[in-house]
């Protein structure tokens, strides 16, 4: 359906409302602001950030980190799905290869030789997160990130597995390692 | 290679005589007779019906190439044959159209029957319906059987991107599982042979590779032992699977229980910039897919070209790529200084000095070593070159072991080239006896070697030194580099477009897959530039115009044009 | 005073100009384009020293304010590198050399011809008021023609870039 | 030469100079106060020199104000590192700034600031054709920006520098010919006699004679410095910058300045050809200063009436979205030049037939 537009007045083309309005608008603010004391951080935190910590609400999206199971042990395979999906490409993983550290855990093949994230070119959309089949990746509530330098904004697994801390979801590879080792049928392997 | 292998059968021709059959309605012509993994002809089956007639019907066992086993029931299919009345002849509809039988189960008429697509051969009005609910149903009933005891592992699964259970599970699969009891755990990270490792837990038993080599390499190795929901693949009890075509076995199996040793955990799948090439280990010249990603290669596998290689490579070749990416590569241009330095330099600079002394070059002083791992246009123009300074040339000829099935004797991958280009003789090498004792008398001042180390070929170090001009062309360092006036990096044949001419006579052109490092570039480039300063014509500045230049003077190659040798080349008599 | 000041721009403006046509430095339009620029600025402060204050903010205004950025803004739109690949063309200087000829010796007979000496003072003083009298009536007839002139080359230019007529 | 003429003229240089500079500092602090009051925010509270908290009552006060924030953002402009992209064309790449701010601080050369002190008339060039000469200085202010958007070589700068010059020579035509009706109303181009014209009465004031041409000039003094509703060379949202986007530190911080000093002589400009320049009508301010003290004040009327007028277009900024470049071209070309040339033949019938 085509809706045709309003034919406007003389005082409309020479967009004279629109400033009126506009006017309107911002003086309303102003006098808000200046008269009445009233700011939209002092409304809804109390104060502004640095003396009052800015609340970090659930379901934000800050920096992107590794996370342990609870044991301790690093819960990224190195599938590698996240570096593919990451838009700005700040994701590089360095596979482990055939001959690489096996993974630091029980019955999982493999775990990534080096997990980089360039924070500068992070845009904390969450895709790796969403993507993530071992649940070891999570944007996490960090929302203040500063280097010295563009090297020193490049993570490494060290650190982002040193940000992010433990999560307390299922351990999957354990639990296949556990029934694997209740059957008996072949003799069980770990790697 | 004169005797037929089982690698590449002998191209039969599918039989004149046709029947027509029904392909999800559409009538199609088929070929009663097509030939089957040896060649021979055998009566058409549904799932090649299938195919001629445009409809893909998943399948995990069957393999064109290989003899058919039918024991995954993935391609059932559901078909009708036409009735037949009791006086044996056609009952037919009320429109005049034969009337068609469903095939259903004996003891239960309303369930549709399907029959295995890949072993059912088709018979004259037979109607298929592989698009069908029922042949749907049919497949999701047998991928759920395939998937109980699968471990849904792909993230850590070098064949997840390219498995075709994952794909036939996003095509036909269910979301969830109704299997509730504890999966059979079997064998991880079994090491079957050298270059080889077996997971259990992911097979699905299709028997490939027990069927590739058994029937077609001839080493039987491999079998199923255990039973029922034990059934495991294995290598024979106290041997290994060590043949020089095991590798094939992991292209071969549609799931990734078989992973190389090479490329296991180095790159996942979809990252890999796929390429179609040569393998230029030996003379057959199998075609290859180089799977490279930001520069690196990660892995070659075989392209099916069944003129050359079949669907097969040798493990040797496959795994030869890894000295394209070496460290020790040359990447810088170099000029000797007049003390006796090695310098960096620039092309301009280094060619200057290479065409000035080539001008001043007397005839019959001047000698050219050009490596039969050349491109056949690198060899056309060396041979250009040393016919205007009148330079006396040759190749280095490299035998090695030949076997029955795709490895050649002839090391070289593109001496065929250089015997059409008129680099070489009918006797490659029979120069170079000359040329060393010419080095060695100081009768020849000027050597230009391109690809080869001449102390390798047999020429001795010391005597390099007291020529007037060494110009070396080359990828790694050698004795002949270090010693070279004039040092020009090149580039390996993944580096840079070009043809070889196999020993069969077959024309393969192949594409770059990677970038060279540093100043290297591609020896056709530099030594048009050569041959233009050396006063040759203008002539062309791609890869194309120099191909057809080519074809227009080698009367081998005559009337080949570079777009019509597509990914799998031209036959051509040398 | 004045005479220093008159070397000054004299020898800027020449300078300029020079630079302008024949720049040994760079071949780049947008230089010859800016080096015009200043010869204008230079000229308008030549103006200055005649006491003809209207003409010289006028010359800059109309053209090194107006006319000299359209032409940049052509320029900078054309392929440049072209321009700078140009080879000499014997015609080209050939001609160019017969008009400027041409217009040094018109000039040269017409301020011989003038009598104007270097004692003349100037008539009108350079003033706006008496020049805008002196355009609408003295010289009326001039004025309108140039601007009837002008009208009929904006009018041409409007057709022209229209892509079709109806 | 009379000496005692140039040391006073060089004074005058030095001193408007020097404040105009002081001006362009605190106009950017007012422009982040202002736009942080109307979005609901409270703008820069926090630079604070050491000595600020020895300062009793002020200190905190003066912090909070941001009073020092415009000595942080200077040292941060000049201690930024001044980075030269390969790819840009150099030469054109240093001078371009210089050239962007040169015009904007010339215009001021023939604005009259004050009445007179002692003998000395508080205008550094008192010209007879001083709104020509405003004309022709201003109209090469686009040269700045043209060779910022050439010189960076590529494409976000191309755009900007090709839409500024545009832009600037359409509204250089409906500025220049909404003035005419005042020189028309005055008979002289100096402007010292275009304030002496308003003197008397409001009434006087060319603001209430010629409220059109107000309005005209205005809206075209918005387009000539670049301001928002019509900043499309700049345009942050879709050229990321335009002109200025390859430039950082003291080159960035000379457009700026620039900017800023366009606002500041167009400004002057306004209040001299429309709101009377340095008079009030009244308590005998509109005459000439006797004393030195009177002489002071009629400055300080005139930076008021500046200020008010500043105030006004950093106001505009943040209440008014850009406009589209055809919008832009269409109000200038469409509406403002019929309207300024309808403006002229009124004005010159009315005087006509008055005169007559």
């Amino acid at each position: 359906m085509i809706v045709s537009r309003k034919p406007l007045s003389l005082a409309e083309r020479f967009y004279l409302p629109a400033v009126a309005n506009g006017f309107k608008v911002t003086w309303r603010h102003f006098r808000r602001t200046v008269f009445e004391g009233k700011t939209a951080a002092g409304e809804t935190a109390g104060g502004f950030h640095p003396e009052v910590p800015w609340k970090v609400e659930p379901g934000y999206r800050g920096a992107p980190y590794l996370v342990r199971d609870q044991e301790g042990h690093t819960k990224c395979v190195s599938c590698q799905l996240c570096e593919f999906i990451c838009p700005p490409k700040a994701i590089r993983i360095t596979p482990p290869g055939p001959d690489g550290q096996a993974a630091d855990r029980k019955n999982a093949e493999k775990m990534p030789r080096d997990f980089e994230i360039n924070m500068l070119r992070c845009i904390f959309c969450g895709l790796c997160q969403e993507v993530c089949p071992e649940e070891a990746i999570f944007l996490q509530k960090d929302y203040s990130l500063s280097g010295g330098s563009r090297e020193e904004m490049i993570y490494n697994k060290e650190r982002l597995l040193a940000l992010g801390g433990t999560h307390s979801g299922t351990q999957k590879w354990k639990h296949k390692l556990e029934e694997a080792k209740a059957q008996e049928a072949f003799p069980v392997k770990t790697p | 290679m004169s005797t037929p292998t089982p690698f590449l059968p002998p191209q039969t021709a599918p039989s004149a005589e046709t029947i027509r059959v029904k392909v999800d309605g559409r009538d199609i012509d088929v070929p009663k007779m097509m030939p089957d993994w040896q060649g021979k002809l055998q009566p058409t089956t549904m799932l090649q019906a299938c195919q001629l007639a445009g409809v893909e019907v998943p399948h995990y066992c069957y393999h064109s190439k290989l003899p058919v086993a039918g024991n995954c029931r993935m391609c059932l299919v559901e078909f009708g044959t036409p009735m037949m009345g009791p006086d044996r002849k056609p009952v037919l509809n009320e429109d005049g159209t034969p009337k068609i039988a469903r095939s259903v189960l004996p003891y239960e008429p309303g369930t549709p029957r399907g029959a295995i697509a890949c072993a059912t051969p088709i018979s004259p009005g037979m109607e298929l319906y592989p698009s069908s609910a029922a042949t749907r149903q049919m497949r999701e009933a047998v991928l759920e059987s395939l998937l109980i005891n699968h471990p849904l592992d792909c993230p850590i699964c070098d064949q997840a991107g390219e498995c075709k259970l994952q794909e036939y599970s996003v095509q036909h699969g269910q979301a969830t599982t109704r299997f509730v009891e504890t999966k059979v755990h079997k064998p991880k990270v079994v090491d079957l042979g050298p270059r080889i490792v077996l997971d259990d837990e992911r097979c699905v038993l299709c028997t490939r590779c027990i069927r590739f080599t058994r029937d077609l390499v001839g080493d039987d190795k491999l079998g199923i032992v255990n039973r029922g929901s034990y059934n495991t693949i294995a290598a024979f009890p106290g041997t290994r699977f060590e043949n020089n075509y095991t590798l094939n076995t992991v292209d071969l199996c549609p799931v990734g229980a078989l992973t190389s040793k090479d490329f296991r955990f180095q790159m996942r799948v979809w990252f890999l910039k796929e390429t179609p090439s040569i393998c230029a280990t030996c003379a057959t010249g199998c075609n290859v897919t180089v799977g490279s990603r930001e520069e690196v290669i990660h892995r070659l596998t075989p392209r099916e070209n069944d003129a050359v290689n079949g669907h097969w490579m040798c493990d040797h070749g496959r795994l030869n790529y890894r000295w394209v990416g070496r460290s020790d590569r040359l990447a810088e241009v170099q000029v000797r200084l007049s003390s006796g330095d090695l310098q960096r330099s620039s092309w301009t600079v280094a060619l200057d000095r290479v065409a000035q002394h080539l001008r001043k070059a007397t005839a019959g002083s001047v000698a050219i070593i050009a490596s039969a791992r050349l491109t056949t246009e690198e060899l056309f123009l060396l041979r250009q070159i040393g016919v205007r300074v009148g330079a006396i040339m040759d190749s280095v000829p490299r035998r090695g072991e030949g076997d029955a099935y795709l490895v050649h004797a002839d090391k070289n991958p593109n001496m065929n080239g250089a015997r059409a280009t008129g680099v070489v003789g009918a006797e490659p090498g029979s120069q170079l006896p000359r040329i060393i004792e010419g080095i060695r008398t100081g009768a020849i001042r000027t050597v230009l070697a391109f690809g080869e180390d001449l102390v390798k070929a047999g020429c001795p170090a010391e005597s390099l030194g007291r020529l007037e001009m060494l110009v070396a062309g080359d990828i790694l360092p050698n004795a002949t580099t270090a010693r070279a006036h004039v040092v020009l990096p090149g580039c390996a044949h993944l580096e840079k477009r070009g043809t070889f001419i196999n020993a069969k006579g077959r024309v393969q052109r192949f594409r770059k897959a990677v970038e060279a490092p540093g100043d290297a570039r591609p020896e056709w480039e530099y030594l048009l530039d050569l041959h233009r300063a050396l006063g040759g014509p203008s002539g062309p500045d791609n890869i194309e115009g120099l191909f057809h230049w080519m074809a227009r003077e080698v009367p081998v190659l005559a009337g080949l044009e570079w777009s019509r040798l597509g990914d799998t080349g031209v036959t051509v008599t040398i | 005073m004045t005479d220093l000041l008159f070397i000054v721009f004299a020898g800027l403006a020449l300078l300029c100009g020079f630079l302008t046509v024949a720049n040994p430095f760079t071949r780049s339009p947008v230089a010859s384009a800016l080096f015009l620029v200043l010869t204008m600025v230079w000229l308008s402060g030549l103006f200055v020293l005649l006491h003809a204050f209207f003409i010289a903010a006028v010359q800059i205004l109309v053209y090194a304010g107006a006319v000299m950025v359209l032409f940049l803004f052509v320029i900078m739109m054309l392929d440049l590198r072209e321009e700078e690949r140009r080879q000499w063309n014997r015609f080209g200087v050939a001609a160019g050399l017969i008009a400027v000829a041409g217009l040094l010796g018109i000039t040269v007979l017409t301020v011989v011809r003038s009598g104007i000496s270097g004692e003349t003072e100037a008539t009108l003083e350079g003033t706006t008021p008496l020049l805008g009298t002196a355009l609408f009536t003295q010289y009326l007839l001039p004025f309108e023609i140039v601007s009837v002139v002008l009208l009929v080359a904006m009018v041409g230019v409007i057709l022209l870039s229209k892509r079709e007529l109806k | 030469m009379d000496w005692t003429f140039l040391i006073f003229t060089l004074v005058k240089i030095a001193v408007v100079f020097a404040v105009v500079m002081t001006m362009v500092a605190y106009a950017v602090l007012v422009e982040r106060k202002v736009s942080a009051f109307i979005q609901d925010r409270v703008g820069p509270n926090r630079a604070a020199p050491f000595f600020a908290r020895y300062i009793p009552f002020l200190g905190p006060r003066l912090v909070r104000w941001g009073i020092f924030q415009p000595v942080a953002d200077a040292l941060k402009a000049i201690l930024k590192e001044d980075y030269t992209p390969a790819h840009v064309r150099k030469v054109y790449f240093w001078i371009a700034p210089a050239i962007a701010m040169v015009p904007a601080l010339l215009t001021l050369a023939v604005i009259p600031f004050g009445s007179q002190i002692g003998s000395q008339k508080m205008v550094i060039a008192d010209l007879d054709v001083g709104i020509l000469y405003t004309f022709g200085i201003v109209s090469l202010g686009v040269y700045g920006i043209v060779l910022a958007g050439y010189a960076a070589n590529s494409k976000y700068p191309f755009l900007g520098g090709i839409r500024s010059s545009a832009q600037m020579i359409s509204y250089e035509i409906s500025m220049g010919l909404s003035v005419i009706p005042v020189f028309l109303l005055v008979g002289s181009l100096n402007l010292s006699d275009v304030i002496g014209n308003q003197s008397g009465s409001l009434l006087n004031w060319h603001v209430v004679k010629q409220p059109l041409a107000f309005f005209i000039f205005l809206i075209a003094a918005f387009a000539e410095t670049n301001r928002l509703p019509f900043d499309l060379p700049e345009a942050e949202t879709e050229l990321v910058g335009g002109y200025h986007t390859e430039y950082s530190s003291m080159k960035f911080a000379l457009f700026f300045l620039g900017e800023y000093a366009a606002m500041i002589s167009v400004s002057a400009m306004m209040v001299t050809l429309f709101l009377g320049g340095w008079t009030l009508p009244f308590l005998g301010l509109d005459q000439p200063a006797a004393t030195i003290g009177m002489g002071l004040v009629h400055i300080l009327i005139f930076l008021m009436k500046l200020c008010f007028l500043l105030l006004i277009i950093i106001w505009v900024r943040w209440m008014l979205p850009r406009f589209r470049y055809d919008q832009l071209m269409d109000l200038g070309w469409r509406r403002f030049i019929p309207v300024a040339l309808a403006n002229i033949i009124l004005t010159a019938a009315v005087l006509a037939f008055v005169r007559s």
